[in-house]
């Protein structure tokens, strides 16, 4: 999430959620905190019966909205405008936290001369390459004196210093704006602008919570941009009932992006080496990835570990710990580019691992067609799905179809041990309950089988190619004799190593801080250790939930148990709390240490009156007044220089790659650099398309997650259709009822659902102007299996690209609805009978179903 | 002690959580997948195997911009009545009042005459068809066996029991919080001493009015029509017909003694007519 | 369907006259001998400690196994700072996701061009799949692209991470980075 | 309850809100067997007061007394069967005389039948001895008591399967609280009454058929007013059964063909017919009764089920 890291430091939530209860006021916008996390909104609805208000900002009435204090209304893909209207309220009417921004953020910072802001060029900054559709990003940065210190101007005066780039970039966002571009009426963005400011403060705080609804967009890191710069205005991040909140979607992806299984991660957010970067060696890339001051001066302690910890003794300085073994990046290798690679034959075997792209993929047809052109595909799950039986979809021709396809069985979460991530950076470990079913198997199972078995194909090979595949160190063999005899390895080892150890000794390291780059340490995810920090004990594994809400002997959160993330700035820059109600850490005179109710977020023995060193490196640049330690500058980043993120260095408002309007702030359309893939096989609607004149959002619902929930009667009865929502007005100009089916279509497909007629669906009039109909989909659901289904809104999505982590943009796009069903296909095999309720439902000839009865058991009803 | 329900709907943020809660501790089929478009009701009703239903009514303006907008959500559920028509009309004494001053359905002693399902005033008792277990919409062909011959027998089995919330009786014999009271996210469920429960939802109405809202209680005490209080009550925001509640309940028994008394008026004076007839022959 | 009487003529015959006493009046309240002796099927059984595998609030989850391993009821864990015991519905259905007549429990091979799916042994499946990998890792493997070292294979791809645990992540990653595997992702860009 | 300002979406004083337009109760899932179970019923109890009546020693009333009385035994036998048929559980029919509970109509509905089929059982065994067929010392177990017994509880058996449905929770049942018991009462004795006028009429016991027939004269008249009374009383508790397609059928064959036109013809039994005239004229008044006697029954319980799925009527329930 380089929203908030490009800002903050790391990509994870500052907050912690119980923390919620202490917010006094809580603004809820990109997220459907009620309905998507149902559990973790109870925090919510304590800060509320505390007094907190409660606003949700939505183009849907949702669940939250229910029953949040205030709902607004807005057009799906404008969070930028909104936002950014609040940013320049605060600026005109002075309503931000001077002391916090101007001690705590680079707002007194001043910027190059030459850097041209989107109000000179008309929505685009300098070093824009129109041709490559990217930027140059050499302008981006700071005035710099002659001993190249950064330029600074502590009164916030100087026209070119942070602060008031901000005041003119923002000036034209207003409240008329808002009204015009979001249709949001003006009185209700008047009156939560000026609620967030009445809540923050030295005394009050507000706590932001967004989900994948600021993510999935064109731009979305720069919504949640925005959110952080508005935090940090307002002075609310690092302080008790404050922060942003990032509500993640999986119950292990924090974790899966922790220790990435992401093309351009290596665990602990060190970068893949690439090509491109010239990383040939472990020398250059530690050039290009170790920062000179903040915390990432300790990259290459990091690196050497990992090195050591995938390749043992193997690794050794003489070989560059075996840099070389880790393959190189030659560009965007993401999941949606890899699809079309797929499908244009680069790609011959595929591994899909819990994971269901056949339906909650974006252009689902494309992604069941690119899987077509394998040589072999191994699916590891619990049920039939989508992408699996994608052979025999519905209009597939198996005759024609090469792919030689794997299912292999899948343990759940019950069945096995194992560790996972939350949303708040908490590692939890998960005891095993059961034996998995029939022959399932734990994930972990399958990959110790693999690596075993490779190792032993691979045995004796002396090309070099196949040594990474001999030197990697693979000793995960349970203890238990019990598990080692049906193969089971042990996750604890796994953990341990990722923890780290002492290649000598073979003790665990029990703090990252003591990590090495000589290779006397190893450890497969620096940011991890202390999770294990000796054999025998494992902290995940914590439950003690007693004592204070931050519950620091329940699981373990990375980094170093810290609750909320860059704490030290819930004290003022002497390090007294800013006030007696929102104490949390600060600064004990007496014993000379940072302390509080959670683990301090600093160094825990420098004093806050530590001068900065400019001629330093690493830590000691920073004073003891710097919250924000991983950054280079230890500042809160409003103005992000050096292209650490390519689309702007300050969020700007470009509408969606589809909308139904031009954008009213600037002649740019959309945004500059996101990436795109026109093809016949990814059609785009137009920007501005009179064929599809209405919106359309999507999102998950309670009830339903995918695969892991359609099968269940329990949860299928209560949302058992693909449907979508649309506004009574729309409704009666269409001629549609509640209950009916109706069509949805894109340049690139069509979808059918159930019409769900409701008044929670408002049209908007944006402005004096034009009148827009959203329309709501639920992206829960697949046409071929279980018990709830329905088309899946994945075939309606092309493929557009956030141009900073390859995020597609589902959350908005154009559409155009009719009443009645799509045209049924009708290839692929009949040897499957339907339920007769599936029959009358869904309409569905024998052969199509391959639900739950499909092998011949008993249908509902049928007499024994 | 008398324990029971106090469902807070303001608290409700309609995540169902409580009837799935409910049908996976009581083992309870699904009543098919049938999409409604009534908001986000797919369920409609409590039956037989529902025991837990979230209604939800939406109250959406179209002029004032919205800011007056409501999306009620109300958990319903059986209300355990202090004189509770089905327990009165019950003929094989399948239905008892138990220790918990609950309202519990002996599965083993019904006998399916289905008189308690048109003697509650509230339609909470619903007949329960066929147990089959291998029905898509049972999917409990894998539980352990002799859970599936308790179903059988005891339960569900051949169909035509009467069904409806037990107040997780087998629960609280072990001294657990029932199911649904325990998963709600939200404390909207409250579970716990009646008494006690409802000196909190007479708080709680004080509490919501000072806020400015509109909020009253449902069933905290006496309803009328003889039914009395009802130990799983509600605290509303709007009129209870709105969730499908009856304003005015009454307790089927009351009407006995007029029936007895007007069907005796007719044998007699029929008697003597016939008598008359006789006699003059 | 089994018809066995279910009805056993010494529980409806009145024991003594006080017994009789108790079933005639206004609102008989006669136990059966099932209601007496009544308990929750987890009475007795273990908890394990374990978690919600749906969405990244992290809930701790009790699950109550029987004495021959069998899972018995699945619940939300009183003692967690994070759910207090509560689960939404999905979580209340973890049950339902384990024990499912609709899950796959068996390896499912579906052959080029068939049209079905075959019923195969887990050890052939595998062995043919490690087979497939080395061969395809073989065949794609690229030392260097125009001048510059890259060590790795296009031709394998790997999706899927945000579902399992953290120490299954590590192993995957592992693995594949060895393999020499740059398409590696998971859910997080969903 | 405090009154409530209108939400948004409700005008004030707009008509009462309802749940998606869906009923609050649940329908009785009661058919056919249940039906002719109530209709015997009352027959029952018709034949109980009969049984008492035809006490004068001629001839023809003995013949009369005897045929109640094997006919009553007969209905009470079968009764039993018919309610176990419509049982989920068929095989805990016994768990019905597992207690007495005063306050369920159901429960006190079964130990009627239980008493009645003793009482008529006996007399059974009285007429069989008095007639010799089996012998006279049996006469010591059926003692004299047992004719007004047996008279009695037919009178509660008819008068329950009124109060069996006016006391629930069902609003249209519920709103003929003292009308439906009433009318059942009448119901059955007429139908008792045409019922022995056919037995009677086969038997060639033609001459009594006559008094039985005025009886039915008055039982029918009185069935006619509760009616006439009840609409009027129901107001709209009552469209499912008075209006529809449900009225129409119940006006047709129980009003017009099964009160109106038996009392018509039963009046023209007052005048001196030839014998077989007389007789054909009996038989069809009688039919045409015991018709509309089981189309009252099965109105009652079809309207019951309209009632219950009405959104509206059970929002405020009958006192």
């Amino acid at each position: 999430m380089p929203g908030l890291g490009t800002s903050f430091g790391r990509g994870g939530a500052t907050v912690w959620l119980p923390d919620l209860v202490n917010a006094d006021c809580i603004l809820i916008e990109g997220s459907n905190f009620a309905e998507a996390h149902p559990v973790g909104f109870r925090f919510v609805m304590e800060a509320k019966e505390r007094g907190a208000t409660i606003i949700h900002v939505d183009p849907r009435f949702t669940r939250t909205s229910a029953v949040a204090d205030i709902y607004a209304p807005m057009r799906s893909g404008t969070d930028i405008v909104f936002l950014g209207a609040i940013i320049n309220y605060l600026l005109t009417n002075e309503r931000y936290f001077k002391e916090y921004v101007s001690a705590y953020t680079n707002a007194p910072f001043i910027v190059g001369a030459d850097f041209k802001d989107t109000e000179d060029l008309d929505g685009i900054f300098s070093g824009y390459d129109p041709d490559e559709l990217v930027y140059d990003f050499s302008t981006w940065t700071w005035e710099r004196d002659e001993k190249g210190h950064i330029a600074t101007d502590p009164s916030m005066q100087h026209e070119r210093c942070v602060l008031n780039v901000l005041r003119k970039h923002y000036a034209r966002y207003t409240p008329e704006m808002v009204e015009r571009v979001c249709g949001t009426p003006r009185h209700l963005f008047e009156q939560i602008a000026e609620l967030l400011a009445k809540n923050s403060g030295r005394d009050r705080t507000t706590a932001f919570a967004y989900a994948v609804g600021w993510t999935q967009h064109t731009n979305g890191v720069q919504f949640v941009r925005t959110a952080a710069i508005l935090q940090l205005l307002l002075g609310n991040i690092g302080r008790p009932g404050g922060g942003i909140i990032a509500l993640r979607g999986h119950a292990d992806i924090q974790g899966a992006t922790d220790i990435a299984t992401l093309y351009d991660l290596l665990p602990g957010y060190l970068p893949m080496p690439s090509a491109n970067r010239n990383e040939q060696t472990l020398t250059d890339y530690l050039k290009t990835n170790t920062k000179k001051t903040g915390w990432w001066v300790n990259t290459p302690k990091y690196m050497v570990s990992l090195l050591k910890a995938f390749y043992g003794d193997a690794a050794t300085k003489e070989n560059d710990y075996c840099f070389e073994y880790l393959p190189q990046l030659i560009g965007d290798h993401s999941q949606l580019v890899t699809t079309i690679a797929m499908k244009d034959g680069t790609v011959q075997g595929y591994f899909c691992i819990g994971q269901n792209p056949g339906a909650s993929g974006q252009n689902a047809e494309m992604t069941k067609a690119a899987l077509e052109s394998l040589q072999w595909f191994v699916n590891i799950d619990s049920y039939d799905n989508e992408t699996v039986s994608f052979w025999r979809r519905e209009g597939a021709n198996p005759s024609k179809i090469a792919t030689e396809v794997f299912f292999l069985p899948a343990a759940t979460v019950l069945e096995k041990d194992g560790t996972m991530t939350q949303t708040s950076r908490l590692l939890q470990f998960h005891d095993k309950a059961v034996e998995p079913a029939g022959e399932a198997r734990s994930d972990a199972w399958y990959f110790n089988w693999f690596a075993k078995r490779l190792k032993e194909l691979y045995a004796g090979s002396t090309d070099p190619k196949d040594r990474p595949i001999l030197d990697m160190t693979w000793n995960y063999d349970n203890d238990d004799p019990h598990e080692r005899e049906k193969g089971e390895p042990s996750v604890n080892k796994v953990m341990q190593e990722i923890n780290g150890y002492y290649t000598a000794t073979g003790e665990q390291v029990a703090s990252f801080a003591d990590l090495k780059d000589d290779g006397s340490t190893a450890s497969g995810g620096w940011i991890y250790t202390g999770v294990f920090p000796d054999k025998q004990t494992n902290r995940a594994r914590n439950r003690d939930g007693s004592g204070e809400y931050t519950a620091l002997n329940w699981g373990w959160a990375w980094p170093a148990n810290r609750r909320t993330l860059y704490n030290r700035a819930s004290a003022d820059p002497q390090g007294k709390p800013w006030s007696e109600r929102k104490k949390y850490v600060w600064w004990d005179e007496t014993a000379k240490k940072w302390t509080g109710v959670d683990v301090p977020d600093f160094p825990a023995t420098k004093a806050p009156d530590t001068p900065a060193n400019p001629d330093a490196t690493g830590m000691d640049f920073h004073s003891g007044a710097d919250p924000f330690i991983m950054m280079l500058d230890g500042k809160g980043q409003m103005f992000v220089p050096g292209g650490a993120l390519k689309d702007a260095p300050i969020p700007a408002h470009y509408e969606p790659q589809q909308s139904v309007v031009e954008n009213a702030l600037y002649k740019q359309q959309s945004s500059p650099v996101f990436g795109r893939y026109d093809r016949d096989d990814n059609r785009y609607n137009k920007p501005v398309d009179e064929n599809y004149p209405y919106v359309l959002t999507t999102y998950r619902i309670t009830e339903m997650s995918g695969i892991m929930t359609r099968y269940v009667p329990w949860l299928a009865e209560l949302q058992p259709s693909a449907f979508c929502e649309i506004d009574p007005e729309l409704a009666v100009k269409k001629g549609i009822k509640s209950g009916d089916w109706v069509t949805l279509s894109t340049a690139l497909g069509e979808m059918e659902a159930r019409a769900l007629v409701s008044g929670r669906m408002r049209p908007l009039r944006l402005g004096k102007g034009k009148r827009v109909h959203q329309i709501g989909v639920p992206y829960n659901y697949g046409s071929m299996v279980a018990l709830a289904r329905g088309d899946s809104v994945g075939t309606l999505i092309a493929i557009s690209l956030d141009p900073n982590v390859s995020i597609h943009e589902s959350k908005t796009l154009t559409c155009n609805i009719r009443p009645g069903r799509r045209p049924q296909y009708r290839e692929g095999p009949t040897d499957e009978p339907v339920p007769a309720k599936e029959r009358s439902v869904f309409g569905q000839p024998e052969g199509q179903w391959m639900g739950p009865k499909a092998n011949g058991q008993r249908q509902e009803g049928e007499k024994k | 002690m008398a324990t029971g329900f106090f469902t807070d709907t303001t608290l409700c943020i309609g995540c169902k959580a409580c009837e799935v809660a409910c049908k996976q501790w009581n083992e309870l089929p699904s009543d098919g997948f049938d999409f409604t478009g009534d908001s986000y009701d797919n369920t409609s009703e409590l039956s037989g195997t529902t025991w837990r239903h979230v209604a939800f009514v939406e109250q959406m303006s179209v002029d004032d911009g919205g800011l007056r907008d409501r999306w009620l959500m109300s958990s319903d559920v059986c209300k355990h009545c202090t004189n509770a028509g089905c327990l009165e009309a019950c003929p094989t004494g399948a239905i008892i009042r138990n220790e918990f001053d609950s309202v519990f359905i002996q599965p083993d002693i019904c006998n399916g005459c289905g008189y308690c399902v048109v003697s509650c005033p509230f339609g909470v008792v619903d007949m329960i068809e066929k147990f089959d277990p291998e029905g898509v919409r049972y999917n409990l062909a894998s539980l352990v066996e002799d859970r599936r011959e308790e179903h059988k027998t005891a339960l569900q089995g051949n169909g035509g029991v009467a069904g409806k919330c037990t107040l997780c009786y087998d629960r609280q014999k072990l001294g657990f919080v029932p199911a649904c009271a325990k998963a709600c996210p939200t404390d909207s469920i409250q579970f716990g001493d009646v008494e006690e429960l409802r000196a909190r939802a007479r708080k709680r109405v004080e509490t919501l009015t000072e806020r400015g809202m509109q909020a009253q209680l449902y069933g905290a005490d006496d309803i009328g029509g003889g039914v009395g209080p009802l130990n799983a009550f509600f605290l509303l925001t709007d009129r209870p017909e709105a969730y499908n509640l009856p304003a005015q309940p009454v307790l089927p028994s009351t009407r006995q003694p007029d029936g007895y008394a007007a069907a005796a008026v007719a044998v007699l004076g029929l008697a003597v007519a016939g008598w008359m007839i006789f006699r003059n022959a | 369907m089994d018809l066995k009487p279910t009805v056993d003529l010494t529980s409806i015959l009145p024991r003594d006259a006080a017994d009789l006493g108790e079933r005639i009046g206004m609102l008989p309240n006669v136990a059966s001998e099932r209601t007496k002796t009544l308990k929750g099927r987890i009475s007795g059984a273990k908890p394990v400690v374990s978690l919600c595998g749906y969405c990244a609030v992290g809930c701790s989850t009790l699950a109550y196994v029987s004495d021959d391993g069998k899972l018995l009821d699945v619940e939300g864990n009183p003692e967690s700072p994070i759910n207090a015991g509560h689960l939404c519905p999905k979580g209340a259905a973890l049950f339902g996701l384990t024990v499912n007549e609709a899950r796959w429990t068996t390896v499912k091979y579906r052959a080029p061009y068939s049209d079905r799916y075959e019923e195969r042994p887990l050890a052939w499946a595998l062995e043919r799949i490690a087979q497939l990998v080395k061969k395809t890792r073989d065949d794609t493997f690229v030392r260097e692209r125009n001048g510059k070292r890259v060590n790795h294979t296009l031709g394998i791809a790997s999706l899927g991470g945000a579902t399992f645990g953290i120490e299954e992540n590590y192993m995957l990653g592992k693995l594949m980075h060895s393999l020499g595997v740059v398409s590696i992702e998971n859910q997080a860009r969903i | 309850m405090r009154e409530l300002t209108e939400p948004p979406g409700r005008e004030e004083g707009a008509p009462t809100p309802t749940y998606y337009e869906r009923p609050l109760l649940k329908p009785p899932h009661w058919g056919w067997s249940v039906t002719t179970y109530l209709f015997t019923g009352g027959i029952m109890g018709g034949l109980g007061l009969i049984q008492l009546l035809a006490d004068r020693h001629d001839e023809d009333e003995r013949k009369l007394r005897r045929t109640a009385r094997i006919t009553s035994f007969l209905l009470a036998a079968a009764n039993p069967a018919l309610l176990i048929s419509h049982l989920g559980r068929p095989e805990r029919f016994l768990n019905m005389l597992r207690i007495m509970k005063f306050k369920s109509p159901m429960s006190l509905g079964v130990w009627g039948l239980v008493f009645y089929s003793g009482a008529a059982g006996g007399n059974v065994v009285r007429e069989l001895a008095n007639s010799g067929v089996v012998p006279r010392w049996l006469r010591f177990f059926a003692p004299g008591i047992l004719t007004p017994a047996q008279a009695l509880l037919g009178a509660f058996t008819a008068g329950y399967t009124g109060v069996l449905l006016s006391a629930t929770a069902n609003p249209f049942w519920s709103s003929g609280k003292r009308h439906i018991p009433a009318a059942s009462v009448a119901s059955g004795l007429s139908s008792a009454c045409a019922l022995s006028t056919l037995l009677s009429v086969l038997e060639g016991n033609g001459r009594v058929t006559h008094k039985i027939e005025r009886l039915e004269l008055v039982a029918a008249t009185a069935e006619l007013a509760i009616l006439a009374h009840f609409e009027r009383h129901a107001g709209n508790y009552g469209t499912p059964f008075f209006t529809g397609a449900r009225g129409k059928r119940m006006r047709t064959y129980t009003i017009q063909a099964g009160i109106l036109a038996p009392m018509a013809l039963n009046l023209l039994g007052m005048l001196p017919l030839p014998k077989p005239v007389d007789a054909t004229r009996s038989v069809i008044a009688s039919v045409l009764t015991l018709v509309g006697g089981y189309i009252f029954r099965e109105s009652l319980i079809e309207a019951g089920k309209l009632s219950a799925r009405d959104p509206r009527a059970a929002f405020v329930q009958p006192t």
